[in-house]
């Protein structure tokens, strides 16, 4: 799904979610268990031979499709490689386009927050005007049209998945950006007689950004995700580069006899997702429980 | 930053009804429909400026690619026809001007006018996204008002079962769901765009990661309301448990949804890309993932322009329905 | 055309084996029925209806059951009357005079007349009609005159020994002349032919409804039956999704589909509910064509090292389970005038190929254990379009591997289709993949004369992507488009193949094949015998 | 009026279970007859709002109520199941809350909340309760009730909307109502109003459990008065005497704790300094210098329907060093505007303010930048402290950034901090917590203390003790007067509760729909009103 999902669920989240009650502290064991698969993702990512011995290029076309087991925990795909090897080695790639993404929005999303929220009415109409046009865009077919027209691989991959997934980030910030311009703290700060750069960057910077850590923890799921989505369309990384998005992608025509082609990878976004879903949630709380 | 605040604190407003009501609301409906416009201005630029960003040649895309064998006679045609000699600025003109006169043009790729595609292609995909729409809504509702501040491990199941359902990607909830339904035990249909079977899989496929996300926000919104004294005051009032709930709380619980639904029917399309692939369902999205691919730009341009005007609809329909849960927003905006 | 025996080979054998097997379920239901809807699920859309406009197998794979061809193919290559009844060729091969059949009549009403093959014949060289295919195949088609109402004169510019075999293709059915006047865009979305169905609605991306046609009685003589067809109906569902096929046809929501997926064919053949009907299509096999133009594919050694370092036996066995064979000659083995010598000459051998490199001067190897020339890395840039095929994906990712061992950096770079085009066009690539499906060896002249080299249009589209170019290969190309007599002519082309062969033009992989799975309700599924595409004029279904 | 009585014999309260158990209610006893009112009166955490939720059973599924006897009528309240409870809500048992904004359901119009209370015990036919409806708003005084009951709270005033919550409540004619804080978030004039509405309901013959912090409004309706503290009833007995003969010093301590009835200068939270009145000052003879002056200020906004309103229309006022100006009104009365002006945060359409006698805010002739480096010249506290600080930074952390614009070199400053949060009675160990950890009150020290560190001549006080506890409100009152009295610094100080105007204000501005409608010394004004409004703002507050 969705871009918009961050912005909107961390959004409103953020927003709104003051004085919620009791909380699930049985939940609590979660963010551990997303923290721990995220460092195993991050050791993946850094040194991916630690976890996987085999090479995730090496063909053997005696070994195609061959089920989950114990020389192949993920089982093997169509040319006989290592499900797991790749999943393991695609790590990397699959991190840093979430983060890269991320990233990109952020950027473009607090330039246009900061824009519109501090520099006059007309930039903030202006901005207001272009989040809202930008947010109507479905992320997805944003990034189909990126990723068309900037060719195909990494950096494109990155470039469509951050462009696609800024509006949100961009209608969060600018949002942020207006309420903490009228918080009381901004105005104490203006009584004392504080300049407007002291200002911006003492209270409105960081706490038009507070939020924003929770949703971006958040959102590296949702582009890896995004991103996987557009390699599933085939505007990803080139082969033979292991890559989730592209091996659930190739491993879709053989689901009805090696569901384990498409099972595995997909798994390892899903995990993702959740992880840093659930980690962003803790963030949150934590957040919040020093506010509130 | 400027020197005065913008946002004053406002003096309270009479609360009587004000005769201008109807001017103030007839003014609403114009700037909504200036901004709508933008939209979709937005939405033909960006399209425009990537199509034309793309690696290929237009030129031979729209001849047919280079299969087609074009003389240069043809070639020349096609690019005084299209202005493709111009500058882009007057490509850009020449373009907004036969868009402003209904001309979306004819799609390279399928030799039809634009229009007469997105006719054929827009309902299957509309019949999808409001059913993914609706089941998802079911979805979200069942889990908030079945789980929400029940028993603490209820409550945990349904909030539990609501993240990871947010967390599938419909692709791959798609292709499981075909492995299981319809390769495995063989319930479902794996393809089709006329049965309504054929529409089961894809439905569950779109509606459970959208479903899981609105459950979120609604329970979210839903233990907030839980909390508010209208709820005490109701419950003093001699209301039961669940009539409190489905009453009272669901109204002010529904509202963060709803205003995301606006949002959700445009990631339902855009979702729909993919889901259409995969289940080689007719439609707008796997149309889009054609024109693209084969660089067809007027194809590409109506797809997109017709997203955001659906969009754009959905809005409208989004406030509609949103003024018609919470009445204070008709009044004060 | 009496290469008989040479093409009855595996394919055809294929062929048989998938009728024999159909045949035994025939007795077993017992006689044909009349009425009913068949249900077909294929791979890939038209882009277009009329088979004149582009010209893409798609296209032909419908128009068959709606269009008629002027002459008909049998399975040992021979020409047969249909739509003609006769034809005499004059001495100097230049003029072909056509008897047509009196009683044949279009589904709009139009007679099917003389003016209806100088119409059609026009329309497919038209440049307007960007008729690529069958244009491409009558480029020498100078005019024709009507000598009466059933008889027409059509005049060559030069002699074209092939002519009459390219006519039994689909791509130059005839359609009516009265819907040909229409403009074209029109005529895609409902073209008029005189077949034994016709068209009823085109709802795009979802099916081809076609109807019977019930005054049919002018099929081919390859036909099992005559008069008009047994079904009432036809779906011809466009279900792009492999998986998703071959999943509707084990539940028998559809009869019939087509590119059963390699990897569901195992399964297929034990399924009772499910029969096969393969055949191997005659022209230039899938390949990837090596572009000479520049490096280092402009080095014979590299060529040779680099075809020699993919390990196609390998891969169509872990990707196609052996179920598709190899074509390791220019042509198809069902092609015309194919010759068998050709079949190894190119195998797969890493030390010839590391022995050529050296020679070549690829000596050095860096950090990624590629080979280098003076500190360059040896890098082969491949477009690939990203709909393209995920088996023939998975093949050419497992080529990657084996030339990877070899120390070519073989990159698969997937962009659009239009991308993919334009790099095309501008001779941007080090490989580039296709196939060429057509009834005659002349295929040989169209990818590698310099008669196609192109550079037309803008887009420089050329049919011929080695970019070889050779005065001998040129002048043999032509001599046998002038030699009537047949074994001269096959000795020609076999001259051509070693031509093609010796220099290293093409990897080629496996011949294109019609792959169909039937499901037990439909019965008299044939192959039309020109290019093996589906005709459903025999089939009929018990439901 | 069915005479029934509520008997609460030792009722205990606990939230969480095992170590983590907390007891919020011990041992309370008292008595509701039927016709008769009881008071429960505390601070916030006193328990009273958790004993007026056990009573309908609504403490909450983490609750654990006991008591040796809870009884209403012939009804026994003790583990008594939910259907139980529930045919008791509402038909037996009325329940009001504060701030009918919110205790009404936003989203639905008041007479479908009334109509509710009616269906839910299967009151009557769908037109019989409309009838009901319209019969019970006209009771509780609501005007044209046809009409109100089709608005929605927020269309609805402050006083309108309590109004209606308490016709909700009385729709079943319950033998008891309980109100908690039932007048809080209401201007003076309506405060009174209701009053009078549950002296109605009291006389019609229905027991009345009403529960504030408020002790003015106890006096006037309570028949008896419970004091709690800490969940324990530290005094109990008819009003009159618990209120005039305090025996507890907790009460003791709430009585002297309201200001209205004590001059400026005297001590309100005297407890652990010995005297009541320690030092009453000597009020000051010679006229002080002016300090700032504002004139003719005007401040419009656009209303709803585009014409525009003056939120402050042609105020002015002078106030002289180190005095306090009070200016008092009811909610919307333009008078934050007015201090935001004088603050130089909003930039006035017309008229302007002087500071020491050169131009502070002249619109058109002083942008803020002029302004930025005279600020340390005027302080401000808001009313809600929390707010006014960055949620991320420590106590230290706001004094600093305070002192900065003061223009104290960072290395001087950890010792003025120091000095700072002596002078506020905070220790120095406040400075390394989070504003968020602190208690109401030592919030609202740090907002002084912030104000204090540019040792400005003027300090803004907007409603700086409303959200206070009245003992709490007391001590940071005698900490602002005791600093006024250190050094000398003024006060524009801004409430909406004459009480504290009176007390601490030497000079007072009565303000109406953005107007002055009276001004003067501050014992003229409440001793010789001129004004009509003046006058039944102060009747209200008596009547309290």
């Amino acid at each position: 799904m969705s871009a918009g999902l961050l912005d909107a669920a961390a959004g409103s989240a953020a927003a709104e979610a003051g004085q919620a009650g009791s909380r699930r502290p049985a939940l609590r064991v979660a963010p551990a268990l997303a923290g721990l698969f995220l460092l195993f993702l991050l050791l993946a990512a850094i040194a991916p031979d630690l976890l996987s011995h085999t090479d995730p290029l090496a063909i053997v076309p005696r070994d195609a499709f061959r089920p989950p087991g114990w020389a192949h925990p993920f089982g093997t795909d169509q040319s006989g490689r290592d499900i797991f090897a790749r999943i393991v080695h695609g790590t990397r790639q699959s991190l840093l386009v979430g983060l890269g993404a991320t990233g990109l929005a952020m950027a473009a999303a607090i330039g246009l927050g900061l824009l519109g929220g501090l520099c006059g009415r007309v930039a903030e109409r202006a901005v207001g005007w272009l989040v809202q046009v930008m947010f109507s865009f479905p992320v997805l077919i944003l990034a189909l049209l990126f990723a068309a027209s900037f060719g195909n691989g990494i950096v494109p991959l990155v470039a469509a998945t951050g462009i696609g997934s800024a509006p949100g980030y961009a209608r969060m910030v600018f949002g942020q950006v207006l309420s903490v311009r009228d918080a009381g703290y901004v105005e104490a700060a203006r009584a004392l007689g504080h300049g407007p750069l002291r200002i911006v960057r003492a209270h409105v910077l960081p706490n038009a950004m507070r939020p924003l850590v929770v949703t971006a923890t958040m959102g590296v799921g949702h582009a890896i995700m995004w991103a996987s989505a557009l390699s599933f369309l085939g505007l990803g990384a080139p082969p033979p580069r292991p890559e989730w998005g592209t091996m659930l992608s190739m491993g879709r025509s053989f689901v009805a006899n090696a569901w384990w082609l498409t099972f595995f990878p997909g798994l390892a976004i899903v995990l993702t997702m959740l992880s840093t879903t659930v980690l962003g949630r803790a963030l949150q709380r934590r957040l919040e429980g020093r506010t509130a | 930053m400027s020197d005065t605040s913008p946002f004053p604190t406002a003096p309270a407003a009479p609360p009587a009804a004000s005769p201008d009501r109807l001017h103030v609301l007839a003014r609403r409906i114009l700037s909504r429909c200036l901004g709508s416009v933008g939209v979709l201005l937005a939405a033909a630029t960006v399209s425009f400026l990537a199509m034309h960003m793309m690696p290929g040649d237009i030129v031979s895309a729209i001849l047919g690619g280079p299969a087609a064998d074009p003389t240069p006679q043809t070639v020349a045609a096609a690019v005084r026809e299209y202005g493709l000699d111009r500058p882009l600025p007057v490509q850009y003109g020449l373009y907004l001007d036969r868009l402003l006169h209904g001309n979306l043009g004819t799609s390279f790729s399928q030799h039809l006018p634009v229009i007469a595609v997105l006719r054929a292609e827009l309902l299957p995909t509309l019949e999808l996204a409001a059913s993914a729409l609706v089941l998802a809504w079911l979805l979200a509702l069942a889990s908030v008002l079945g789980t929400v501040r029940r028993r603490s491990w209820l409550s945990a199941l349904g909030s539990g079962l609501e993240t990871v359902g947010a967390a599938l990607p419909q692709f791959w909830l798609g292709l499981l769901l075909l492995w299981l339904f319809a390769f495995t035990i063989h319930l479902l249909p794996p393809a089709g765009s006329d049965s309504v079977a054929a529409l089961v899989l894809p439905t569950v496929a779109l509606a459970v990661p959208l479903g899981g996300f609105l459950a979120q926000v609604t329970r979210e919104a839903f233990e907030i309301a839980l909390d508010q004294p209208f709820v005490l005051t109701a419950r003093a009032r001699g209301l039961g448990d669940w009539s409190v709930r489905t009453r009272h709380v669901l109204r002010h619980a529904l509202l963060p949804g709803i205003s995301l639904s606006n949002w959700a029917v445009g990631a339902l399309i855009g979702n729909a890309v993919v889901i259409e692939t995969i289940f080689s369902r007719k439609g707008i999205g796997r149309q889009l993932v054609l024109g693209v691919s084969s660089q067809d730009m007027p194809l590409t341009i109506g797809i997109v322009l017709l997203v955001s005007l659906t969009y754009v609809v959905a809005g409208f329909l989004t406030d509609a329905l949103y003024v018609l849960v919470d009445p204070r927003l008709g009044a004060r905006r | 055309m009496t290469r008989v025996a040479v093409a009855a080979v595996a394919g055809v054998l294929l062929l048989l084996g998938g009728c024999h097997k159909a045949a035994t379920r025939q007795a077993a239901s017992g006689r044909p029925v009349r009425g009913g809807t068949l249900v077909f699920a294929a791979d890939r859309e038209p882009i277009c209806l009329d088979p004149h406009v582009g010209g893409n197998m798609p296209q032909v794979f419908v128009a068959a059951q709606y269009l008629d061809s002027l002459v008909s193919m049998d399975e040992h290559g021979a020409i047969g009357p249909w739509l003609a009844t006769g034809w005499e060729v004059s001495p100097d091969g230049l003029t072909y005079l056509f008897h047509l059949r009196h009683d044949v009549v279009f589904t709009d009403g139009t007679p099917f007349t003389a003016d209806a093959v100088k119409a059609n014949l026009d329309h497919m060289a038209n440049p307007a009609t960007q008729s690529s295919t069958a244009g491409g195949y009558i480029r020498q088609y100078a005019g024709t005159t009507i000598v009466d109402r059933y008889t027409a004169a059509v005049h060559l510019s030069a002699p074209y020994a092939a002519f009459l075999d390219v006519l039994a293709q689909g791509f130059l059915g005839i359609e009516s002349p009265a819907a040909l006047r229409r403009p074209r865009d029109e005529n895609c979305q409902s073209p008029v032919g005189s077949g034994p169905f016709r068209i009823v609605r085109w709802d795009r991306q979802n099916e081809v409804v076609l109807e019977r046609n019930p005054a049919y009685h002018w099929g081919p003589p390859t036909a099992r039956h005559t008069g008009p067809a047994w079904l009432d109906r036809i779906e011809w569902k466009i279900v792009p999704e492999a998986s998703v096929r071959f999943g509707s046809l084990q539940a028998g929501e559809v009869d019939v589909i087509d590119d059963l997926p390699p990897e569901d064919e195992t399964p297929a053949r034990s399924n009772p509910d499910l029969s096969l009907l393969a055949s191997d299509r005659p022209g230039n096999p899938t390949n990837g064509t090596l572009n000479t133009r520049r490096a280092p594919f402009d080095d014979i050694r590299v060529r040779e090292a680099f075809i020699r370092s993919a390990d196609i036996e390998g891969a169509l066995g872990s990707v196609f389970f052996h179920h598709y064979r190899r074509a390791g000659g220019p042509l198809s083995p069902t092609t015309p005038d194919y010759s068998a010598d050709f079949e190894h000459s190119k195998d797969y051998d890493p030390h010839r190929a590391a022995l050529l490199l050296d020679q070549a001067g690829w000596t050095g190897r860096d950090a990624d254990g590629y080979r280098t020339r003076n500190g360059r890395r040896l890098v082969v840039h491949v477009p690939v379009a990203a709909t393209m095929w995920e088996a023939d994906r998975n093949l050419w990712e497992q080529v990657q591997a084996t030339e990877r061992a070899s120390g070519f950096d073989m990159r698969l770079e997937p962009a659009s289709e239009a991308a993919v085009y334009a790099r095309e066009g501008a001779w941007n690539y080090d490989l580039i993949l296709g196939y060429w499906n057509t009834n005659t060896p002349d295929v040989l002249r169209i990818i590698f004369s310099s008669q196609f080299l192109g550079a037309a249009g803008v887009a420089g589209s050329h049919q011929n992507a080695s970019g070889f170019s050779d005065p001998a290969f040129d002048a043999l190309a032509q001599q046998a488009l002038g030699t009537p007599d047949p074994a001269q002519r096959a000795a020609i082309y076999h001259r051509m193949q070693a031509i093609v062969a010796s220099q290293q033009l093409q990897i080629t992989t496996y011949p294109q094949t019609t792959r169909l799975g039937i499901y037990r309700t439909a019965h008299g599924v044939r192959l039309e015998p020109s290019l093996r595409v589906t005709s459903l004029y025999d089939a009929w279904v018990t439901k | 009026m069915s005479g029934k009585r509520l008997v609460v014999e030792r009722l205990c309260v606990g939230f969480g279970a095992g170590a983590a158990h907390r007891r919020v209610v011990r041992d309370l006893s008292f008595t509701v007859e039927p016709g008769r009112a009881v008071a429960l009166v505390g601070e916030s955490g006193s328990g009273k709002s958790v004993t007026a939720r056990s009573l309908v059973g609504l403490a909450g599924s983490t609750a654990a109520v006991s008591a040796q006897r809870l009884s209403f009528g012939p009804h026994a309240l003790r583990a008594l199941p939910e259907p139980g409870w529930r045919s008791l809500r509402g038909r037996e048992i009325g329940f009001v809350l504060q701030d009918a904004l919110v205790s009404l359901d936003p989203l639905r119009p008041v007479g479908h909340e009334i109509a509710e209370a009616l269906a839910v015990h299967r009151w009557g036919t769908r037109s019989g309760r409309r009838d009901r409806v319209i019969e019970l708003l006209r009771e509780v005084g609501v005007p044209e009730p046809e009409f109100r009951a089709r608005q929605r709270p927020d269309q609805l005033s402050g006083g309108l909307r309590q109004r209606a919550l308490i016709a909700a409540a009385l729709a079943m004619d319950p033998g008891l109502v309980i109100a908690d804080e039932p007048t809080t978030a209401l201007d003076a004039t309506v405060q009174a109003q209701i009053l009078d509405l549950f002296g109605a309901i009291k006389a019609r013959g229905s027991g009345l459990l009403i529960i504030s912090h408020d002790l003015s409004v106890v006096s006037r309706l309570a028949d008896e008065v419970v004091v709690m503290q800490a969940g324990r009833a530290v005094e109990q007995g008819p009003t009159a005497q618990v209120l005039g003969a305090p025996r507890h010093p907790y009460t003791r301590s709430l009585i002297e704790a309201v200001p209205g009835t004590h001059p400026k200068g005297t001590r309100l939270a005297g407890l652990g300094r010995g005297a009541l009145c320690p030092q009453p000052r000597e009020p000051e003879r010679k006229p002080a210098p002016v300090v700032l002056e504002a004139i003719d200020l005007l401040k419009r906004y656009p209303g709803p329907d585009r014409d525009e309103r003056a939120a402050v229309d042609r105020v002015s006022f002078t106030l002289r060093g180190g005095q306090t100006l009070g200016i008092v009104g009811e909610s919307g009365s333009g008078k934050t505007t007015a201090a935001r002006i004088v603050l130089g945060l909003v930039e006035p359409d017309g008229g302007r303010v002087t500071l020491d006698g050169n131009a502070w805010v002249d619109p058109g002739r002083i942008v803020e930048r002029q302004r930025r480096g005279r600020r340390r010249a005027m302080g401000v506290i808001y009313q809600d402290p929390l707010g006014s600080f960055d949620p991320r930074w420590t106590v230290g952390r706001i004094l600093s950034d305070a002192l900065d614009a003061a223009g104290v070199p960072r290395a001087g400053q950890d010792g003025r901090i120091r000095l700072l949060l002596d002078r506020v009675r905070l220790t120095a160990d406040h400075a390394d917590r989070l504003p968020t950890h602190l208690s109401g009150g030592q919030r609202q020290r740090v907002a002084i203390a912030r104000a204090l560190a540019t040792e400005p001549r003027i300090i803004v006080c907007d409603e700086p003790v409303s959200a206070l506890d009245v003992s709490v409100q007391a001590q940071i009152l005698d900490l602002l007067a005791d600093l006024q009295a250190d050094l000398g610094v003024a006060y524009l100080f801004i409430s909406h509760d004459l009480g504290v105007i009176r007390h601490v204000s030497d000079e007072v501005l009565v303000m109406r729909h953005g107007r002055v409608v009276e001004a003067g010394p501050v014992e003229t004004v409440f001793h010789a009103p001129r004004h009509p409004f003046t006058r039944q703002l102060l009747a209200a507050s008596a009547a309290a």
